[in-house]
């Protein structure tokens, strides 16, 4: 299948890009990975009359950590997580989990988290990980470089924050401290397809043992991700009991609103939210030396 | 547009439509078929070829001028100097293929995956493949193959 | 795939004005979010051309328009019809138009889309947005053209 | 584990595969790899309606389309004559482009020819076509109500096709009447697809003389032929087909399709090649499915669990068309074989099929017609009598099993099974998968309230279509053929009817010729696929090739030692009653130090051939005198997630018997491949319609192919009974696997949900099929 005729630029810097953006408004769209826009082109279900891309920009493909900030760029690709050489520490391992089940090992080689992040489908991977670790996305616009909560990122199904004539130009994930696990717990019919259902768990705890903090979010459970602020809330301050994580399971399956599809009914996807933050709960707490 | 790709070593400058997929321009404007087109969906992996020397990409979910001036490497560039690959004469010594249509994608993703883990496991073998289909194998025997190569690699790596 | 979807405006207009305003072909097409034509083709059918702009699926989509009103004059319903790329995308869309009092008319619209062909099998969850914003949008600017007189 | 032989001459030697090297080195030669000058690409228009009037069809944007040269629709092809094409088994026709109205979504509506892939897309996105939607018929079931009529244009005013019938419809009855327990479960085998990695494909262009050449897809050239000629006029003299490398095959390209009709229109109407390469989408919801078979199956039995009686009433689905290429006397193929590996005294089988709003086929999917349906609907069965009589289920099939001294068995629906030993085969499996010790484990786990499941298939197969007496595909018998050319330095060439795509032919053929000659098989070519110098034969699919093709192969060698043999006699100064073949050589009686090789005979044939007829050929059409039965025993260990649903197959043991095994490698690969499509049909595999009729399984997002990483490991061994009736004993191999697979899967996740009481869930067994059969079971237990 064949894509739509369209114009092609690459841009040389985000600020080309940028510019081009500007100039061109909604006839241009950006391609960074192309991993879900190709495949809709050659559907032509997406036709636009420019693409501009950002692939050849190195500024874009930077990942870094710099004040307590993991920074990555609009063209860093899920491998490159896979392959971070600090991406083995504890604290990291909910994106390391995720970085192993997004889309497959070749799609991976080409897709961007940040590109993912702007695609904003209800059962993407990225866009959960990111509520759970409460990261936040730089857009840029008219008016400068603005930092976007990830919670105010995600607006609605394939709907972002970034305006017409904007782009995201990276992520931040916050730097976890080293009490600080994760777990991504992800049910999918195969290799490669979208999230039956998902679930991404991040907990830090206290000195003491308590839970410091929880980050916990679903896919495929609404128009796009969704945080579990109720189960984070249950598990705040508390020993991470086998009660506490039944509450939180039961919070998170309450909170699941999916939509039934080939992947499964309503009442399964829901079923599904509670036991996979179950067992993401389970796991960051086994990766912290607490068996519950 | 005009786009100037390195394919298995050679230049090859074309003037090309900017929705040429790479696949496409493989295949239609290089004359290298060996790369397949099994599915519109970035599912099969039919179509995987090698960027930069150790990136296997699906060369029909990027285009054309995406990789211009860049460096591919497809199935026809594995062999040398009349010599099979050693994954090539894995793949036929543990009867890895059989309809053949998938074994371009299942070499280019599995040379990568060398480049990058020059001694998997058997589960980590199947897990970097599974971005690559094959309805006729059951894969048992591509998973052996590789490890063989692996193995040969170790022993005497290939110069490229 | 089939979707449903229903509302109400409240518009600050009697219900005549708000009658003949929904009977004008013309007058409805520029009621339809980001519509760059239109075109009448009769009193009650038109052709409407829509940018269209919801996650990968970008571009102009040509809508046929069918205005069925009710003799009544207290219902009118509408056909749309749209497509391309092998697909079909088949709106019906309805209104009950009431006196809400106090120079006020009621919109009590519903409305559901059936979508065939690779449009339905690859951008279902895409689509089910766009047909939700088409059709409320497009209530919700009849209140707002007529409530602004 | 692997599959043994025992390796003699050339025959049972696992020997590398000769095809290869091209395929490795990305040299394969795939219909979509040619180019020819002026070349043109087909794009088909299709009706996002699944039934719907046609109101208009305007070409003319298309037409202003930069590229595109022509726009045809069925009104065109009706005009020339060329509106329908004939079903295989001829109980139907096929319209080529819709004419009037569109029966199935997707279904062909107009073709646009251009200069370039791009510019034949650009110009179907803008032929224009209004629709009026007309009420659908998405399930047989519904059909059967004759409510709507969806073919009128039928002599008959109905949606049943035909009715069909095998067995002793009374005495089956009384039996179950009498019959101290009786099960009754309808089983669906759903609707499935082949889905090789290479659509579908030709390219089509005329010389100057006007002379065809067809390139294509197929895994019958020479029925392409004819069929060609059927429909077009052409005569067959002036059509070469070509089948090219193939990328799977599997059943999908056995039938002609639409496609193929308008590319040859197309290079007609325009002088210049036309190429057409269907997308992924094009082949899962056009092209040939398989199954969709509703099967309501009864067994009657005493209480000790000896049969008595089998009855099985299908409702079958064909979709708009009765596409299924099936044996003309048989609609439903070799359903017949649902007797299984057991003794049913009586049975009855009855198949009735519908027309709906859905794509044509009912092909064989790596199956040897409606043979799969069959062996799963009596291996469900049987397990759940046995769960029923509380008895073991290998118990059960030992009880019930066709004895090795019954061979050759005749069997209820009429079967002559040839040969086997079901008990043997079984016990191999038993042994091999240590079933106390797993029974001893699944018990401690259940202790635990762990879902662990054994599943069994002790499965009879029915392949190598077949004797000439009963079947034809268009009127042509069954048989295959093979021509085989001996060169004067010992090296030759074997022509043969079949078409490899993937089945290994050019190492398998030439390992036979070489045992049967005494030659070495790297010199020995073969040669597939191109009906100007392969003899006619019907092709390869439902396990033939091996059981037809190569029992002709086997036959033209021996009509070639035998005219060697006269030539040797000559050689040595002897009369030909005192020479013998003996250890691959000509050898006098008694003298074993006076003999001559093939080799040396060969180039006599050409340099000194005394009084005999010089050159060294024979051309061989063999009609075999009965099927050939492959069977075997699979056993499958399941453990269940209660909480996701989620079935991992923790083994899966094959043990096969093929009859003779000509290269072991190849059998176990063919085994590796069919098992993994028989677990995808178990758990992933399905093209669903909704009530409104649309295709929901479009592309591999949503019509599953697994991966490396959920296919399980697979285990394989094979016992080794000959065919009795086969020259060489081979019986064929490659269907059995997913043949026997899908009962074992299912039969392992059932016996896993036992605690639950769950009885049956339908294919594909989804994690929420599961997890909700868990949640609405018996509180009770569990």
């Amino acid at each position: 299948m064949i894509p739509a005729a369209f114009e092609y630029i690459r841009a040389g810097s985000a600020d080309d890009a940028f510019a081009q953006l500007q100039r061109l408004g909604a006839d241009a769209r950006v391609l960074a990975g192309g991993q879900s826009l190709i495949p809709a082109m050659r559907f032509r279900l997406a036709r636009p009359a420019v693409l501009i891309d950002i692939n050849a920009i190195k500024e874009l493909s930077n990942i870094g950590i710099d004040n307590g900030r993991l920074t990555l760029g609009a063209v860093a690709r899920d491998c490159a997580i896979e392959r971070a050489p600090w991406i083995g520490e504890r604290r990291w391992s909910l994106l390391h989990d995720a970085s192993r089940v997004v889309a497959d090992p070749v799609v991976r080689q080409m897709g961007t988290i940040v590109g993912s992040l702007c695609h904003n489908d209800p059962a993407g991977d990225w866009t959960t990980v990111a509520l759970a670790t409460r990261a936040e996305v730089v857009v840029r616009g008219k008016a400068g470089s603005r930092t976007v909560p990830i919670d105010e990122f995600l607006v609605d199904s394939f709907t972002t924050a970034v305006a017409e004539g904007e782009m995201a130009t990276a992520v931040r994930f916050p730097v976890p401290g080293d009490r600080t696990a994760g777990s991504y717990q992800k049910v999918e019919r195969k290799v490669g397809d979208f999230a039956t259902a998902a679930a991404a768990v991040q907990v830090t705890l206290a000195e003491d043992g308590t839970i410091r903090d929880a980050g916990i979010a679903l896919s495929a459970a609404g128009p796009c991700a969704v945080r579990v602020s109720e189960a984070e809330a249950l598990l705040k301050g508390q020993k991470p009991t086998a009660e506490v994580i039944r509450g939180a399971a039961a919070a998170a399956s309450k909170k699941s609103a999916p939509q039934a599809d080939l992947r499964g009914s309503v009442a399964y996807k829901k079923n599904l939210a509670g036991v996979l933050v179950s067992r993401g709960l389970r796991q960051a707490l086994a990766r912290l030396g607490v068996q519950s | 547009m005009r786009v100037s790709i390195k394919v298995n070593g050679v230049a090859h400058e074309r003037d090309v439509e900017p929705r040429t997929l790479l696949v496409y321009f493989l295949r239609e404007h290089c004359g290298l078929t060996g790369t397949h087109v099994g599915c519109d969906t970035s599912s099969c992996g039919c179509c995987v070829v090698v960027l930069d020397g150790d990136t296997a990409v699906k060369s029909c979910t990027m285009f054309a001028a995406q990789a211009d001036g860049r460096e591919v490497s497809t199935v026809e560039g594995l062999a040398q100097g009349g010599a099979l690959h050693p994954l090539q004469q894995a793949f036929w010594d543990n009867h890895g293929l059989q309809c053949g249509f998938c074994t371009p994608g299942m070499l280019m993703t599995s040379y990568a995956l060398l480049k990058h883990k020059p001694n998997p496991s058997e589960t980590e073998v199947r897990e970097e493949l599974a971005g690559n289909l094959c309805r006729c194998t059951g894969y048992n025997n591509i998973v052996k193959a590789v490890r063989q190569a692996a193995e040969t690699l170790q022993a005497a790596p290939v110069q490229k | 795939m089939n979707l449903q979807y229903s509302g109400e405006e409240i518009i600050a207009a009697d219900k005549a004005a708000v009658w003949k305003a929904i009977t004008d072909p013309e007058w409805v097409g520029r009621c339809i979010p980001e519509v760059v034509d239109v075109t009448v083709r009769d009193p009650t059918h038109f052709d409407a051309v829509a940018k269209v702009g919801v996650g990968p699926v970008r571009g102009n989509f040509k809508f046929r328009f069918e205005l069925v009103p009710g003799a009544s004059g207290d219902r009118m319903d509408m056909k749309i019809s749209g497509g391309g790329f092998g697909s079909a995308v088949d709106l019906t869309a309805g209104a009950d138009v009431s006196d809400a009092g106090g120079g006020q008319t009621k919109l009590s619209w519903s409305g559901q889309a059936v979508a065939r062909g690779p449009v339905a099998a690859v951008g279902g969850r895409v689509l089910d947005a766009q047909a939700q914003k088409l059709i409320s949008q497009t209530f919700a600017n009849v209140r707002e053209r007529l409530s602004r007189r | 584990m692997s599959i043994e032989a025992t390796p003699k001459g050339s025959m049972g030697v696992a020997m590398k595969r000769k095809e290869d090297p091209r395929f490795l080195q990305g040299k394969g030669n795939y219909v979509d790899d040619l180019s020819f000058p002026g070349m043109l690409h087909m794009a088909i228009v299709r009706s996002p309606y699944p039934h719907a009037e046609i109101v208009n069809i305007d070409g003319s944007a298309a037409l202003k389309v930069p590229g595109v040269k022509a726009v045809i629709t069925g009104k065109d092809l009706e005009a020339a004559g060329l509106g329908w094409l004939p079903t295989f088994h001829g109980y139907d026709k096929q319209m080529v482009l819709a004419i009037g109205k569109v029966l199935f979504q997707y279904q062909e509506v107009a073709a646009v020819f251009a200069e370039s892939r791009a510019a034949a897309a650009d110009g179907a996105e803008a032929v224009e076509v209004e629709y009026k939607p007309l009420p659908v018929v998405a399930d047989p079931f519904v059909a059967k109500q004759d409510e709507v009529l969806l073919r009128p244009d039928r002599e008959a005013k109905t949606n049943h096709i035909y009715h069909w019938e095998v067995g002793d419809k009374d005495k089956t009855a009384q039996a179950l009447g009498a019959a101290e327990k009786v099960i009754k479960q309808r089983i669906w085998f759903p609707r499935c697809h082949p889905a090789p990695l290479e659509p579908c494909g030709c390219v089509a262009q005329f010389d100057t003389m006007g002379r065809l050449t067809f390139h294509v897809t197929s895994q019958a050239p020479h029925v392409y032929r004819t069929a060609i000629t059927i429909v077009t006029g052409i005569p067959e003299d002036k059509i070469r087909v070509i089948s090219p490398d193939i990328g799977g095959g599997f059943g999908n390209k056995v039938p002609v399709y639409p496609g193929y009709v308008c590319a040859i229109v197309g290079a007609l109407k325009l002088g210049r090649p036309v190429k057409w390469i269907e997308s992924r989408t094009e082949n899962l919801t056009s092209t040939g499915f398989a199954r969709d078979y509703h099967m309501d199956v009864e067994i009657g039995a005493r209480a000790d669990g000896t049969v008595t009686a089998l009855r099985v009433s299908t409702t079958a689905d064909h979709g708009a068309f009765d596409a299924a290429a099936d044996p003309t006397k048989y609609p439903a193929g070799m359903f017949g074989v649902v007797t299984g590996s057991y003794t049913f005294p009586v049975a009855h089988a009855e198949v009735d099929a519908y027309f709906t709003n859905k794509a044509p086929g009912g092909i064989a999917y790596r199956c040897s017609f409606r043979v799969t349906e069959a062996s799963y609907a009596i291996e469900r069965g049987m397990d759940i009598l046995a769960d029923e009589l509380g008895m073991d289920p290998v118990e059960l099939r030992r009880k019930n099993f066709v004895r090795k001294d019954q061979f050759p068995y005749a069997s209820a629906l009429g079967f002559t099974y040839d040969s086997g030993d079901y008990h043997r085969t079984l016990d191999v499996a038993l042994e091999k998968i240590g079933y106390q010790a797993l029974l001893k484990q699944q018990a401690e786990k259940r202790a635990k309230g762990e879902l662990m499941g054994i599943g069994f298939s002790t499965f009879t197969e029915v392949v190598g279509a077949g004797p000439s007496k009963h079947f034809d595909i268009l009127g042509i018998k069954m048989f295959d053929s093979a021509e085989i050319r001996i060169h004067p330095t010992g090296s030759g060439i074997v022509r043969a009817g079949t078409k490899s795509q993937g089945q290994g032919h050019e190492t398998t053929w030439a390992q036979i010729v070489a045992e049967e000659l005494g030659l070495d098989p790297q010199n020995i070519m073969v040669e597939e696929g191109d009906t100007d110098t392969a003899p006619y034969g019907l092709g390869t699919y439902a396990s033939r090739s091996t059981p037809v093709a190569g029992a002709a192969i086997a036959m033209a060698a021996r009509r070639i030692r035998e005219r060697a043999r006269k030539i040797a006699a000559h050689l040595m100064e002897v009369g030909e009653g005192d020479v013998e073949w003996k250890d691959y050589k000509f050898q006098v009686k008694g003298v074993p130090a006076k003999s001559v090789t093939m080799k040396e005979v060969a180039f006599a044939a050409y340099t000194n051939p005394g009084q005999n007829e010089p050159g060294l050929e024979a051309t061989q059409y063999y009609d075999p005198p009965n099927m050939t039965f492959p069977h075997g025993a699979y056993v499958a260990v399941v453990d269940v997630d209660r909480e996701t649903g989620e079935v991992k197959v923790r083994r899966f043991l094959a043990v096969d018997d093929c009859g003779t095994v000509i290269n072991p490698l190849i059998v176990e690969g063919q085994i590796h491949g069919g098992l993994t499509e028989g677990f995808a049909i178990a758990f992933m595999q399905e093209i669903q319609y909704d009530k409104d009729g649309n295709n929901l399984n479009t592309n591999f997002t949503d019509y599953l192919v697994p991966t490396s990483l959920e296919s399980p490991k697979w285990e394989t061994a094979n016992t080794v009974t000959p065919s009795p009736h086969h020259p060489i004993g081979a019986k064929g191999v490659g269907e059995s696997p997913n043949v026997g697979s899908p009962a074992a899967f299912v039969n392992a996740v059932i016996d896993a949900l036992s605690p639950f009481g769950v009885r049956h869930i339908d294919m594909p067994i989804t994690r929420d099929k599961v997890w909700r059969a868990i949640r609405d079971s018996d509180p009770a237990k569990g």
